[in-house]
């Protein structure tokens, strides 16, 4: 096992997970669309990482210069930047009306106004529990 | 770099300053991208990144204001829930082909295809072009279809079509509404407390805001 | 914001420069990066640029949300819309080789149009969004 | 019309009656007549099988295949035929009672009333003729749901709860036991029909067919087995027509009706004999008999007491399809169509007490004979069913359950129903001796308002009444039909 | 053109949903929308119908075959959700007429049919999609939409609800595309039928496992599965009524279509539940799903919420059927997929009609509806029959099959545990009918009658459709028992 081969990855991972706390741990829902971009963000460096090829260059033809690295991450992660920020702005366009209805973008503040509202149950984010079956 | 960015958003609870750095990370990024010879990718990066995602992340920030308040959650089961997954993650690597290797599997089954087809096949050199526009076009529609979701949604939920066009005035939103809906009076959005009332005093736009910062 | 003549001078000087590297960007994505997302942005970022320094009032005289929507409409339109076409003259959805005589042609006939439709979709979106965000009055 | 159309026609028609009872509905008349007419058509129709019965013929009617293999089919065999006899007759008196009654009474929602009283006879003609135990299940819930509203018809929150319970109890044993028990049938059998001889045999083993039979006799909650009877009582708070469709003709009598059939077409008598939980259920069956008929003297409210009567009998029924014996089995059998008879009597007799005289305790009918003896002479006559002496139907059914027990060698449950008989003497019969032979209670005031019921209800009285006493007289058709089930 | 079918059922939803946004009135949006949604339908309908006859479909898109290109793959099983979606869709829509107009914004319809119609082209997309990456894309259109969608209801907490769930989403998305990039890195193919073929070349090692479970966990949250349903109630609740009824119909189905595709066509059968042993773990969650979101169904107060409950437990039900891995549980679990459809579809239309004269779907609001909206009670006592599966209605014939299921695997507990959620069901749903029919509403409030015919009909063509497919079920039956000997590997 080529350990250092993969600590790149190891890397990349470290990012992805940083992010995923940022996302899940935060109350504050603009810094959970951050957390969000961040998470996606190093997943997609994660994908373009895979498509690496030592000694490769940029995969457009040239003469002369036979070893490319791999282009189809490269258009997955296209496709995939593109729909992040497509999240990102509905995300944050639903922050703004929630903004506008509660007064608040915190969670705790907004589930506390639910509380009094409706008396209603709970409706935290907790994501707790999501791995059991990685 | 990464890392250090990546961390301090965590701390961080001025929001500006998250978003200024979540900008610096997403540059970061597409230069690392450049490194990985991913030069679209790095080029796509840096403009949603560096620029739209951060000029949306500021707008907000206007309209909702910057300052996070302190959780009083536990950050235990977060933490748990991502070391897992990182864990689980890295266990996952440990079969992966190594980082650069030309011999990987992902680069001996379509990949060649592109890279020695696409010349006589599509007949521009960069393939990555190609392969976005021609051999995969069906996912870039899809993508454009996503754009423009994203479009009606934020539309949908900003009312930004027709309404608030002028902003403030009262009687340029009514004509407004009447033109769009051509039919009467629009009815009064919402039942328990959705919209609340609007502060008219404080007229700031938001791009002023997003400017200043 | 009005009275900020550096900067209105800098942006009316600045703004053709960007609307010429988008433009380059678009037509230049057969050869190096970039493409019709790309050069999309770099054209809706010009706009926002214009916005910012001018106002989104006047912004929105010149490029009213009804067209920037229209756009982004419009820009499926053409990407479905070169499918569909490809779909009549007899090939699959999408198969631009039968869009010209030679397929190579027809290659690059399609990937120039769907570019295009790319470029338009993401440039209407983008200063779609941008309307809504800082259109919207701050509440308290 | 042939016998197998005639089948699906006898499931159909009360459906057709419902429309037009609501079509009718601002027409009261015409709604009722309605009413008795489609109950009189259903009863030739079914009267008309008896034929091709005796001939020896099994028609089929398959309406449609609901999954392969799976399908709604109706079939005739004997066993069934009773059962639709008895029900369309009954439904007729009670048709007619129900006029009297509910007019007398002054009942809200009469349509909805008549319209779902319709629907539910309709459920036991399918239940009566189905084919297979799919069919069956089928028709078995729809009698739940429509005999709902009837239970509710009051709408109080009593009437509500009692819904609650009636609904509860009967839908936990049907999808909790029965339909489970259908599933593992048709796992184990490969198919659903009924079949002379049974399905199972050799299907699995002793044991796991000892728990499908304790599920399918617990599944039918109708039957009102000890501890899932708590919904009859508690039935009692419809209006009394209803009662009399309950106990008497469709909902209590589809639950046993199902235990036989399952014993006899699904189990088959040999296999059923040699199973371990036969004599365990046939004691539960006759642990019923003896506690229904204990709490029923307890009980001061005549339907409550009439209530736990038929909770016991009905367990001389499951008793005699447990018995896995063909004595049993005629007993059985039998003893639907005399309980039928008999029960319906009573609470005919019961509501008819209630409308003139507005008593519901036993301890304040004394007296009442006097003024109304017709109605009292009627409930002594169905008590005497019940308690199964000559000169009433009920006789003979329990001479043959009596047989039954010899026959399986089991003394101790002869014990029991003997026990039972002279429990159901006492405290039935008290009825009819307080209202004859006691003078009225001080407090009563007695003697202007009090006449004889409506004569619909009277009519309707008198006519199961008789019809008691002619089962005891003519018990041989039934006896030759039960006989076929057997042989 | 027919050789175009499986693009066009995408397309032409793609197509229209520009021009609804363009057009200036809500109505005219309307009838593109219905105009769309029933040419889906009869395209649905004629794919099933080769499927059938003919075999798989598979479609070139742009001429490269796969796995260069994309390649679009109706098998049975597509074919069969296609119909499902399509049809709950050309069902929905003459619906959303005039509840849309009560709940929304007049300026914002033609936006709203943009989206509801973009909601469409994802979900048809990921079912007919032959490439996991194309999957992902379509996920996004639907989800996206979907988000907006909920958004728009009228209570506040449709914002949160709708926050929620994109960021749920948004994690489920992402961990999709790890397990794709895991999967690619492994066989460097992108192409399903590829995929499959690869993998069970390479046989299991860490890296697929834990691709798998990304992929599991990710589909799982979109679905719903518990312990990942916590999006869920709240969006069904808050959610514009023609928005929940679509979507609770429509949305989970389409994630346990990918949760099959990915299990059993890619990863196959030996692979899933042999050396992942998936079942275990399936399948204690699927029951616990089943009994505790049926127990916390009960304790509702608001109906929309209740069902939204119910539907978590009706997951369970569907997960329940796959982790049977037996064909008789699989086609259960299909059969499952096309009746839960139908059973909250109409079930969910009908508290539209509520909410469309009482403006409230708490259960205190249902008070003497009985009487005063016949129809529509008669409609969810209709639809709540169903969900109980009460035998000639659909619900009884998934039944059927899931308990056939377990029993054929000697897990009698765990057909005793369905039965009982069953009467569970029993109880929240008369929870409702007693409320509705023996409590008289407060005083003579006149303005409630009857729901137009507009959404009645509709309502009640799908609780038509519930006791048709219920009575006569020989045809779904068939289809999905053959969906489910393909997916199993056996020959249809």
């Amino acid at each position: 096992m080529n350990v250092m081969g993969l600590m790149n990855y190891w890397a990349f991972i470290f990012l992805m997970m940083v992010g995923f706390y940022i996302l899940i741990s935060q109350g504050n829902l603009v810094k959970k669309i951050v957390g969000l971009n961040v998470f996606q963000t190093s997943v997609f460096i994660l994908y373009i990482s895979m498509g690496k090829i030592r000694g490769g260059t940029a995969p457009i033809l040239t003469e002369g210069d036979p070893i490319y690295s791999n282009p189809l991450p490269h258009v997955l992660i296209l496709t995939a930047i593109v729909v992040g920020v497509a999240t990102t702005a509905l995300g944050l366009s639903l922050v703004v009306r929630i903004h506008e209805a509660y007064g608040t973008v915190e969670e705790d503040d907004i589930h506390d106004l639910d509380l009094a509202v409706a008396g209603g149950e709970d409706q935290s984010f907790p994501v707790s529990g999501m791995d059991a079956r990685a | 770099m990464l890392a250090i960015t990546a961390l301090a958003l965590v701390r961080l609870r001025n929001l500006f300053a998250v978003a200024m750095l979540a900008g610096i990370y997403s540059l970061l990024s597409a230069g690392l991208f450049t490194t990985l010879d991913a030069v679209d990718v790095a080029f796509t990066e840096a403009a949603v990144g560096a620029g739209i995602s951060t000029i949306l992340v500021l707008g907000t920030l206007a309209l909702v204001g910057h300052e996070q308040k302190k959780a009083r959650r536990s950050s235990v089961i977060p933490l748990v829930v991502v070391v897992l997954t990182g864990s689980i993650l890295v266990y996952g690597t440990l079969d992966m082909p190594p980082y650069g290797d030309p011999a990987n599997p992902a680069h001996h089954h379509v990949a060649p295809h592109y890279l020695e087809e696409s010349e006589h096949e599509i007949g521009i050199p960069n393939v990555v072009t190609s392969v976005l526009a021609s051999y995969r076009g069906y996912d870039t529609l899809g993508e454009t279809t996503v754009i423009f979701t994203a479009m009606v949604g934020v539309l949908l939920l900003m009312g930004g079509l027709r309404k608030r066009e002028n902003s403030g005035e009262t009687d340029a939103e009514t004509r407004e509404s009447e033109d769009a809906s051509g039919s009467g009076p629009v009815p009064t959005h919402g039942g328990s407390g959705t919209d609340p009332p609007k502060a008219d005093g404080k007229k700031t736009h938001g791009e002023g805001d997003a400017h200043g910062g | 914001m009005e009275d900020r003549l550096i900067l209105r001078v800098g942006a009316k000087i600045l703004i053709p420069f960007i609307l010429m590297f988008a433009l380059y960007v678009q037509f230049h994505g057969d050869y190096g990066p970039g493409g019709g997302f790309q050069a999309g942005l770099i054209f809706a970022s010009a706009f926002i640029l214009y916005a910012l320094i001018f106002g989104l009032d006047t912004a929105k005289r010149v490029l009213p949300l009804g067209f920037v929507w229209f756009c982004g409409a419009l820009g499926v339109w053409i990407f479905a819309g070169v499918g569909v076409v490809t779909l009549v003259m007899g090939g699959e959805f999408l198969n631009y080789d039968v869009l010209a005589h030679e397929p190579e042609h027809g290659q690059e006939l399609g990937i120039l149009l769907v570019e295009l439709g790319v470029l338009t979709t993401v440039f209407g979106v983008m200063v779609a969004m941008f309307y809504a965000f800082a259109g919207r009055r701050q509440v308290r | 019309m042939s016998p197998a159309l005639t089948l699906g026609v006898a499931v159909v028609l009360p459906i057709v009656g419902a429309l037009i009872i609501l079509a009718l509905g601002k027409w009261p008349n015409a709604r009722d007549a309605a009413g008795i007419i489609t109950a009189g058509v259903l009863f030739a129709l079914v009267l008309r099988l008896v034929e091709p019965i005796r001939a020896g013929l099994r028609p089929e009617y398959p309406v449609l295949e609901v999954l392969p293999g799976v399908s709604l089919s109706l079939k005739l065999e004997p066993l069934g035929l009773v059962f639709a006899l008895v029900a369309s007759f009954l439904w007729i008196v009670t048709a007619l009672y129900s006029v009297g009654y509910m007019r007398g009474h002054h009942e809200k929602n009469q349509t909805r009333f008549f319209a779902f009283f319709a629907l539910a006879i309709s459920g036991a003609m399918g239940v009566a003729f189905a084919g297979n135990l799919f069919t069956l299940f089928a028709f078995y819930e729809a009698i739940t749901l429509c005999t709902f509203p009837l239970v509710t018809h009051h709408g109080t929150p009593e009437a509500k709860r009692a819904g609650r319970v009636y609904l509860g109890i009967l839908l936990s044993t049907s999808i909790g036991f029965q339909l489970l028990a259908i599933i593992w049938t048709w796992q184990l059998a490969g198919t659903l029909d009924f079949r002379d001889g049974g399905i199972l045999a050799g299907t699995a083993s002793n044991g796991v067919l000892s728990v499908l039979l304790i599920l399918f006799v617990f599944g039918a909650g109708k039957a009102a087995v000890m501890p899932f009877h708590r919904w009859l009582p508690a039935a009692m708070v419809a209006p009394t027509p209803v009662s009399a469709l309950l106990h008497a003709v469709a909902v209590v009598k589809v639950g046993v009706f199902t235990i036989l059939k399952v014993s006899v077409y699904v189990f088959g008598v040999d296999l059923l004999g040699t199973l371990a939980s036969t004599m365990w259920l046939a004691w539960v069956a006759a642990t019923t008999i003896i506690l229904g008929s204990l709490v029923a003297f307890t009980k001061d409210n005549l339907k409550a007491r009439l209530a736990y009567s038929t909770i016991s009998q009905l367990s001389y029924i499951v008793l005699g399809a447990l018995l896995a014996n063909e004595m049993g089995i005629i007993g059985g059998g039998m003893h639907i169509a005399m309980h039928a008879f008999g029960k319906i009597t009573l609470f005919f007799a019961a509501g008819a007490v209630l409308v003139c005289a507005h008593e519901k305790d036993i301890s304040r009918m004394h007296g009442l004979g006097r003024t109304m003896p017709i109605t009292f002479g009627a409930f002594f006559v169905g008590a005497l069913s019940i308690i199964g002496v000559p000169p009433a139907g009920g006789a003979w059914s329990k001479w043959f359950l009596g047989m039954g027990t010899l026959e399986a060698g089991q003394v101790g449950l002869l014990v029991v129903l003997m026990v039972s008989s002279l429990l159901s003497l006492v405290y039935l019969l008290e009825v009819p001796v307080r209202a004859f032979f006691s003078a009225p209670p001080e407090d009563a005031h007695r003697g202007d308002g009090i006449h004889e019921a409506p004569w619909p209800v009277l009519v309707a009285m008198v006519i199961t009444a008789v019809a008691t006493l002619a089962l005891f007289l003519y018990p041989g058709p039934l006896y030759e039909l039960m006989n076929m089930v057997v042989n | 053109m027919t050789a175009h079918l499986p693009v066009l059922q995408v397309i032409i939803p793609l197509l229209a949903a520009p021009l609804c946004a363009l057009a200036r009135r809500g109505r005219i949006a309307w009838g593109i929308a219905l105009a769309t949604s029933w040419t889906t339908f009869w395209i649905a309908i004629q794919l099933l119908a080769r499927v059938r006859s003919e075999g798989p479909i598979s479609y070139a898109l742009g001429g490269w075959a796969a796995p260069v290109g994309i390649e679009y793959r109706i098998d049975l099983l597509s074919a069969f959700v296609l119909v499902i979606v399509t049809g709950i869709g050309a069902v929905v829509t003459p619906y959303a007429l005039k509840s849309v107009e009560r709940e929304i914004e007049a300026a914002k319809i033609p936006l709203f049919y943009a989206a509801f119609v973009l909601c469409l082209t994802g979900l048809l997309g990921i079912t007919v999609t032959g490439d996991v990456f194309n999957v992902f894309v379509f996920l996004e259109i639907s989800s996206l939409s979907a988000y907006a969608l909920i958004g728009l209801g009228q209570d506040r907490r449709a914002l949160t609800a709708a926050f929620q769930y994109l960021i749920m989403g948004s994690i489920g998305a992402t961990f999709i595309v790890i397990g794709i990039g895991m999967m690619y890195v492994m066989t460097g193919s992108l192409n399903m039928a590829d995929l499959s073929v690869l993998l069970a070349e390479l046989g299991p090692n860490r890296t697929i496992v834990v691709a798998f479970g990304f992929l599991t966990v990710g589909i799982s949250l979109k679905l719903a599965l518990f312990p990942l349903h916590l999006w869920l109630p709240n969006a069904y609740t808050y959610a514009p009524s023609t928005v929940t009824a679509f979507i609770a119909a429509t949305a989970t189905k389409v994630a346990v279509y990918m949760l099959l595709r990915f299990f059993f066509t890619i990863f196959g059968v030996v692979f899933s539940f042999d050396v992942m042993q998936l079942d275990r773990v399936l399948l204690p969650l699927a029951l616990i799903a089943i009994v505790t979101m049926s127990l916390v169904a009960i304790f509702q107060t608001n109906v929309k919420r209740m069902l939204a409950y119910s539907s978590v437990a009706q997951i369970g039900y569907m997960i329940l059927g796959i982790s049977l891995a037996s064909v008789t549980g699989l086609t259960g679990g299909i059969l499952h997929l096309f009746n839960h459809a139908l059973i909250k579809g109409s079930l969910f239309m009908a508290m539209g009609c509520v909410m469309y004269r009482v403006g409230s779907v708490e259960i205190d609001a249902m008070r003497g509806l009985g009487k005063k909206m016949p129809w529509t009670m008669a409609a969810f006592v209709a639809g709540g029959l169903s969900l109980i599966g009460v035998p000639l209605t659909v619900g009884f014939i998934s039944k059927w099959y899931l308990i056939l299921g377990a029993l054929e695997r000697g897990w009698w507990p765990v057909a005793a545990l369905i039965l009982a959620a069953s009467l569970m069901a029993v109880v929240y749903i008369w929870r409702v009918v007693e409320v509705a029919y023996f409590q008289e509403g407060p005083g003579e409030d006149s303005s409630i009658v009857e729901a137009p015919l507009a959404l009645l009909i509709p309502t009640w063509v799908l609780v038509f459709a519930n006791f048709y497919f219920g009575i006569d079920a020989t045809f779904t039956t068939e289809v999905a028992g053959a969906a489910a000997r393909s997916l199993m590997g056996l020959v249809p």
